[in-house]
């Protein structure tokens, strides 16, 4: 039956898709992304919450004060240190993580995450 | 059937509830490893200026195209307000040259009241630069139309814009009576001569306005134009009777912009 | 009793409805009952329409036997080739005495009302004997086309003008 | 519907539904009267089949099955799994999505779930998972698998007799799954163990005989037709001359018995003779291949086959060139998917051509044979016929699409053109009941027999439902078909949904209008009844 | 009463708990995280291809198309090449409208009347979430990419894009996720409410169901609400695709591997149940053939020889009878 060489095709063709991950990484397995601390975030030791939170809950936390800010006027973050921040994307965190290049955008690009804080919200540009 | 409905919302619900405890678990964990979770950790800044309803007073006895010019100045700059005009910028062509987005502007007198345009106006008048900026409405029918509240009343009085959810459908354009806002038809930022980095820009498709200066409220300056305005603008809380605003009022004739449309506006106008 | 709201005459045929679809399977009982197809759903849609004028019909005192006629037959015709006994076929008719009274409980405490619900019991008792001659005529025209068919068959006229024939009733041997 | 409630109860019952099984464990309804008569011994032993008991009833309790009888249907089972790719794929690829649930026409008549396709196929489905899958043996009857019983074939007796392989479910279904095929499997397997049906057997052996379903000698063949000779020298004036078993014509023509044999049949097939004779056409009978329909359909590829070698065979040993098709339902099923696959190759026949407009039937150009409202069109397209359609003018027409050449054809356009051309007074039925989502006739696939007529008259219902809305919306009182089991399905069906309806061929049409040469002015139809009602009413 | 779809939800939720439990309490994340995908991928890839292979064994002995519409006969009827394909383009556009736009489901259609006319109202419902639910799938899959590839291609990236357009929320809500969700859910629902849909359906139909809504459920609940490490399952999800795998340090999270042992699940299940529609759709022979056999030659490369009834023994039979009748016969 010459129909079951289309079958046969067919079935490659399906796996090849499938196993499209392992082609396509084939020779250039890369490791997950370190971020970079600035001096002065090392110094802090602790962001406004502890580095674990952060990692998880960071885009929850720009979320909530994006509304704090705008539609609450509430300005002041009790960080878990006890310090208050000024609730400001562009002048509290880009002030610490002034190194948006390898601080935010390594992880980001790594899970293609493609927030669109930066078209309206300025960093500190890279001096090279 | 009956039976079988009921029976089946009960194992939903119970099985619904199983899964999102694991998630209700997971946000404790996280809760306990992160923030107090006891207190809000949200607070209004201390040094704010805060009134219950915010207005301002135009002396327009003393403004002159120098001190309008500053005014605008320090106003576009504070707020990283584009400037098209300019021939040089990508995506600029005579056709769209008009549109600018203006935050605080000059306008003629007949243009600003027309209802009061009256045929033998005082020479003054017919020449004098009239700054027009948003109206702060107390009855605002910008807010009314914006199907996704991006544009919304703050209970002092200011109708501010939340530019992360506006969608750019221009409606809250067409319902301003005062041509108030200004649509970024195209890319701001290249047309942002000297950026604030302290304020963000806009992106393409959102609409912008002024915002009485909340930011600066916020660390207890007042709006930069009253600061540069050499006493031209006077701001301050229509509902206080001490207010500076209020005794000028008190003392001088104002009109406010097209009265009768009901829109309440809260910027004065002394001629 | 002839000022029966539009409403309520609905209402009764709509409970007639249901109790005649509650004799089928539960699976098609939906199917009969809300499939508005006039075409994929004869059976469900035929039934409504008649028994909304049956109601009509049968709630006139004066019973008009044509008109029942015509809103009956097609009922009678649709159970009588389903698989009905001929009790179960035309029961749901009685049950009209029930949903009428449960429709107007207070009718019974009144003369004019006691009067009004007797002539109504007449007419279903009418009603049930015309669907009884409806169906045997239906089951007789079934019978008449099982006849029909077989005289048409017109085999055993050929065998015997001997110009056909069967096949041997010991055919093994025919295969080799 | 043994514990029927009474008339209390059922309106007590109205919002309450009554505790239901589910349908594993619901008998199938034996009663007489729903059931088809089984076969008689004598023709499975004839055709030879297995033949395991004398006479015996569905109703019975025991059905005195052969010992090893799991064994038989499971090997029966596993061949036809290696035979055909799609039992494979029907019986692994339906999600139960119910598309299918409400298209059957018996579901529709009855209102019996399991009438539905997709538990038609579960009968079949269940035990293939059980037998032959991995998930069924592990998960058994979680998985939806359950053991083969004697109650389970009883259940696919009941239930694939009570199915017309009308193919209107797999027109929805999204995988394509066609219950006919899945029926045909299912009877294949029963007819293993020698459950079988008398109308389907009987047919069957006449026709591997004689050549015909209706056991017609030779002799007793030509008689009939020249009857319809006579008939029409008087009705006509002009004389018609057929043919039998003539070697170097041109063309064969194979016709259902039915046409030869019974009412309106027999009219059709005066159409036939009278169209032949009119343009002069070099064919001719066959009492040999007597036969074009295809009882071996119902039964099994092998047996179908068998049936259908002998039209191939008869045009060889008589030098025609090509076949010409009468209109028939499973004959033109068997014809179009399966003939030249199991009989071919056809070689020593030619490309038809139509001897009269020199048409080439490109579109049978392998099987040979060309379907006889295809060449009838061809002839009018080309103004070869003299028509006066006003014939027919007494004759309110609609056109019934039979299931076979409708779905497993695809013959729309070309009866309605020959229709449109000799009837002034067409109407089509509502268009969700005709062409590929016709309506059957609730008798096909050898279910047209007396014994099961309430089951009939149930499964075409939807069909005469469509017919009543024409009937009074447009008064039609003719319903025609290309199908000589319509033929002899509707008559009782109109007769007993939509009295005033009567059935017609399409060539008994044909016949009506035709202008013959030499004839004499008509005053009567094919049936001979006057051609204008009014005259009739005049005479009395 | 049909209790089966409490066997599948229960089923389902044990899953969903052994997984979570397996990996925050017993730390079993090796378990979970390396050794299950590998061989669940390793039984779909087999048992698939297995499945498939089977089906190609058996031969299709007839040409059997379910024609739906005019055949092609003569050159003035137009036919209809799409529902009744005469060559193989016809089956190749009626295949791609039956894959990719379900058009055979979308055939239903009911009739009403309205005054004195018809009026045909398409029962669109079925059609409908069944669409969503497959394309609503197919781009959440396609999304996951971005968890196996490195670097990210542009196709992913603005497809990724694309079904967040509507910027809702941080992290941005994806349509396709909710539209699963949503759809699954209604498929559920229809086959628990509508009563025939109800009498068909038995555990192996709620099964999948339950177990596609567990696996939407737990991936909105993972980036939505109980976040977990993304890094971490991309870090996790390349080690396997490149054959280096490993547990990261930090923990991603125990509804992450619920979530991927659902998955899991389901990939091992496909070739057992009928998900296997997926590949049968391709193969149904009343779709993927033409209706020519009237035109061509189709071989049946089993075609049983079989006895027939020859000429010769039906004249032996009727000669007598023939000769009287004036038939021609080949031996007087």
């Amino acid at each position: 039956m010459n129909d079951r060489n289309y079958i046969i095709i067919g079935l490659v063709v399906f796996f090849a898709l499938l196993t499209f991950p392992v082609w396509y990484n084939l020779g250039s397995a890369s490791s997950a992304p370190e971020v970079v601390l600035t001096e002065k975030a090392k110094e802090a030791k602790i962001c406004i919450e502890d580095a674990d939170f952060m990692r998880r809950e960071h885009m929850q936390i720009l979320n909530n004060w994006r509304d704090k800010v705008v539609r609450e006027d509430k300005r002041t973050y009790s960080g878990k240190d006890g310090k208050e921040y000024d609730v400001s994307l562009s002048n509290t965190c880009m002030d610490c993580h002034s190194n948006k290049a390898d601080f935010c955008d390594k992880c980001h690009t790594y899970t293609a995450v493609d927030p669109y804080c930066w078209d309206c919200h300025t960093y500190p540009e890279v001096t090279k | 059937m009956e039976n079988t409905r009921r029976k089946f919302l009960k194992l939903t619900g119970v099985s619904v509830l199983g899964l999102s405890s694991l998630s209700v678990m997971d946000v404790l964990d996280a809760k306990k490893a992160g923030a107090a979770a006891d207190a809000d950790p949200y607070a209004y800044p201390e040094k704010a200026l805060t009134a219950q309803r915010w207005g301002m007073v135009v002396d327009t006895r003393k403004i002159d195209a120098r001190t309008t010019k500053r005014i605008i100045d320090a106003c576009h700059t504070a707020h990283n307000v584009p400037d098209f005009s300019d021939p040089n910028l990508p995506g600029f062509s005579p056709a769209n040259a008009r549109h600018t987005v203006k935050w605080i502007w000059d306008e003629t007198y007949d243009h600003v009241f027309p209802e009061k345009a009256d045929e033998f106006l005082a020479d003054r008048l017919k020449k004098l630069p009239i700054l027009t900026l948003c109206n702060q409405c107390a009855n605002p029918p910008c807010v009314r139309v914006c199907p996704t509240r991006a544009t919304f009343k703050r209970e002092d009085g200011i109708v501010m814009m939340d530019f992360h959810r506006c969608i750019g459908c221009r409606f809250c354009m067409a319902a301003c009576p005062y041509g108030s806002r200004s649509f970024n038809f195209r890319d701001p930022r290249p047309a942002i001569k000297k950026e604030n980095k302290q304020y963000p820009t806009r992106m393409k498709g959102v609409v912008e306005k002024c915002n009485f200066c909340e930011e600066r409220l916020a660390v207890g300056k007042q709006p930069a134009c009253v600061e540069v305005s050499n006493g031209a603008l006077v701001f301050g809380d229509l509902a206080d009777p001490n207010s500076e605003v209020r005794k000028l009022l008190n003392t001088n004739y104002a009109i406010r912009r097209k009265q009768s449309l009901g829109t309440n506006p809260s910027v004065y106008y002394i001629v | 009793m002839d000022t029966i709201s539009t409403e309520k005459k609905q209402r009764l045929s709509q409970n007639w409805f249901s109790v005649i679809i509650n004799t089928y399977p539960t699976e098609s009982k939906a199917f009969f009952g809300k499939n508005k197809d006039l075409f994929a759903n004869p059976v469900g849609n035929t039934i409504k329409r008649n028994i909304e004028r049956l109601t009509h019909e049968v709630l006139l005192l004066d019973l008009n036997r044509d008109h029942v006629k015509e809103a009956l037959e097609p009922i009678i015709r649709i159970r009588a080739v389903q698989e009905f006994s001929i009790s179960d076929a035309l029961a749901f008719i009685f049950a009209f005495k029930t949903i009428f009274r449960k429709e107007n409980p207070s009718l019974s405490q009144t003369e004019e009302g006691r009067l009004y619900l007797e002539a109504l019991d007449a007419n279903i008792d009418e009603i049930v004997l015309m669907a009884l001659d409806i169906y045997m005529s239906c089951k007789h025209k079934i019978y008449t086309l099982r006849i029909n068919e077989a005289k048409k068959h017109v085999r055993q006229l050929l065998i015997k003008k001997n110009l056909m024939c069967e096949v041997p009733e010991t055919g093994v041997e025919i295969i080799r | 519907m043994a514990d029927f409630p009474k008339p209390k109860e059922m309106f007590d019952s109205i919002d309450y539904a009554l505790p239901e099984k589910q349908w594993e464990d619901v008998p199938p309804d034996l009663s007489p009267g729903n059931f088809c008569y089984p076969t008689k011994r004598k023709n499975l032993e004839y055709l030879g089949l297995p033949a395991n008991k004398d006479e015996w009833s569905p109703s019975d309790e025991d059905w005195n099955l052969p010992d090893n009888w799991q064994t038989i249907i499971h090997e029966g089972f596993k061949d036809l799994l290696g035979k055909y790719r799609s039992l494979k794929i029907f019986m692994d690829t339906c999600v139960r999505c119910g598309a299918c649930a409400d298209k059957c026409h018996f579901f529709i008549g009855t209102g019996d779930p399991k009438n539905m396709p997709v538990l038609r196929a579960e009968l079949l489905r269940s035990v293939y998972r059980n037998d032959f899958t991995m998930a069924g043996k592990i998960l058994g009857s979680i998985g939806g698998a359950r053991k083969l019983t004697k109650d389970v074939i009883k259940e696919w007796f009941s239930y694939f007799y009570q199915c017309s392989e009308c193919r209107r479910c797999s027109v929805y279904c999204p995988y394509g799954i066609d219950t006919a095929e899945i029926t045909m499997m299912g009877r294949e397997l029963l007819t293993l163990l020698g459950l079988n049906i008398n109308w389907i057997l009987e047919p069957a052996a006449n026709c591997f005989r004689t050549g015909n379903h209706l056991g017609i000698q030779p002799h007793a063949f030509k008689e009939m037709v020249e009857f319809f000779c006579d008939d029409i020298e008087d009705i006509t004036g002009v004389r018609v001359n057929p043919t039998f078993n003539r070697k170097g014509a041109e063309i064969l023509f194979v016709t259902p018995s039915g046409d030869v044999f019974a009412d309106p049949g027999t009219y059709t097939m005066m159409g036939y003779l009278m169209l032949f004779e009119h343009i002069g056409l070099d064919y001719t009978l066959s009492t040999y291949a007597s036969e074009g329909g295809n009882f071996g359909l119902f039964t099994s590829a092998d047996m179908m086959k068998r049936l259908n070698a002998k039209m191939y065979a008869e045009s060889k040993r008589l030098g025609v060139k090509w076949i010409l098709g009468g209109e028939c339902g499973h004959m033109w099923r068997v014809i179009n998917q399966y003939m030249e696959t199991m009989n071919g190759p056809a070689d020593f026949l030619e490309v038809p051509v139509s001897p009269i407009t020199g048409t080439r039937f490109a579109n049978a150009a392998s099987t040979k044979m060309v379907h006889i409202a295809e060449f009838t069109a061809d002839l009018i397209r080309n103004n070869k016929l003299k028509l006066d359609p006003s014939r027919n003018d007494k004759n309110i027409v609609t056109f019934h699409d039979s299931c076979n050449p409708a779905r497993g054809m695809g013959l729309f356009d070309e009866p309605r053109y020959v229709l449109k051309n000799v009837c002034n007074n067409f109407y089509d039925m509502p268009e969700s009941t005709i062409r590929e989502q016709t309506f059957c006739c609730g008798s096909g696939s050898g279910l047209n027999t007396e014994e099961i007529m309430d089951l009939r008259m149930r499964g075409g219902l939807p069909r005469a439902n469509a017919v009543q809305y024409v009937h009074d919306k447009y008064g039609v009182n003719m319903l025609a078909c290309v199908c000589a089991i319509d033929r002899a399905a509707l008559p009782p069906l109109m007769d007993y949904w939509v009295p005033g309806v009567g059935v017609t061929g399409l060539h008994e049409l044909v016949g009506n209008a035709l202008v013959m040469e030499g004839e004499t002015e008509r005053t009567v139809d094919l049936r001979q009844e006057p051609l204008k009602e009014e005259e009739e009413d005049a005479d009395e | 009463m049909n209790v089966h779809y409490l066997y599948s939800l229960l089923a389902v939720i044990i899953l969903g708990l052994i997984a979570y439990a397996g990996s925050e309490g017993a730390g079993l994340t090796w378990l979970f995280g390396l050794v299950i995908p590998y061989v669940a991928l390793l039984i779909f890839i087999v048992g698939f291809a297995n499945r498939v292979w089977g089906w190609a064994k058996s031969p299709v002995p007839f040409r059997i198309p379910t024609t739906a519409g005019q055949q092609k006969s003569l050159d003035w009827i137009k036919s209809s090449s799409i529902d009744n394909p005469s060559s193989t383009p016809g089956v190749i556009m009626r295949m791609a409208l039956e894959i990719f736009l379900f058009r055979s489901l979308f055939r239903n259609s009911r009739v009403e009347i309205s005054g004195d006319r018809l009026s045909y109202k398409w029962v669109i419902w079925l059609w409908l979430f069944a669409i969503l639910f497959h394309y609503s799938f197919l781009v959440v899959v396609i999304r996951h990419m971005r968890f196996f590839l490195e670097p990210i291609p542009f196709v992913i990236l603005m497809i990724d894009k694309v079904d967040s357009i509507f910027q809702v929320g941080s992290p941005v809500v994806y349509q396709s996720g909710v539209v699963l969700f949503a759809a699954a859910t209604v498929l559920l629902l229809r086959r628990v409410f509508v009563p025939k849909v109800n009498y068909i359906s038995r555990a192996a139909d709620y099964f999948p169901l339950f177990l596609i809504i567990g696996i939407a459920f737990t991936g909105i609940v993972m980036r939505y609400f109980a976040k977990v490490d993304v890094v971490g399952a991309k870090e996790l999800a390349m080690g396997l695709v490149t054959f280096s795998p490993g547990i990261p340090d930090a923990s991603i999270g125990g509804i992450f591997y619920a979530h991927l042992f659902l998955v899991c699940v389901l990939l091992a299940y496909i070739p057992f149940s009928k998900l296997m529609h997926m590949g049968g759709i391709f193969l149904s022979p009343t779709r993927n053939l033409a209706n020519n056999s009237r035109a061509k030659r189709h071989v049946n490369p089993w075609n049983n020889p079989v006895k027939v009834h020859t000429y010769e023994e039906y004249e032996d039979d009727f000669r007598d009878k023939m000769i009287e009748a004036g038939l021609p016969v080949e031996k007087e």
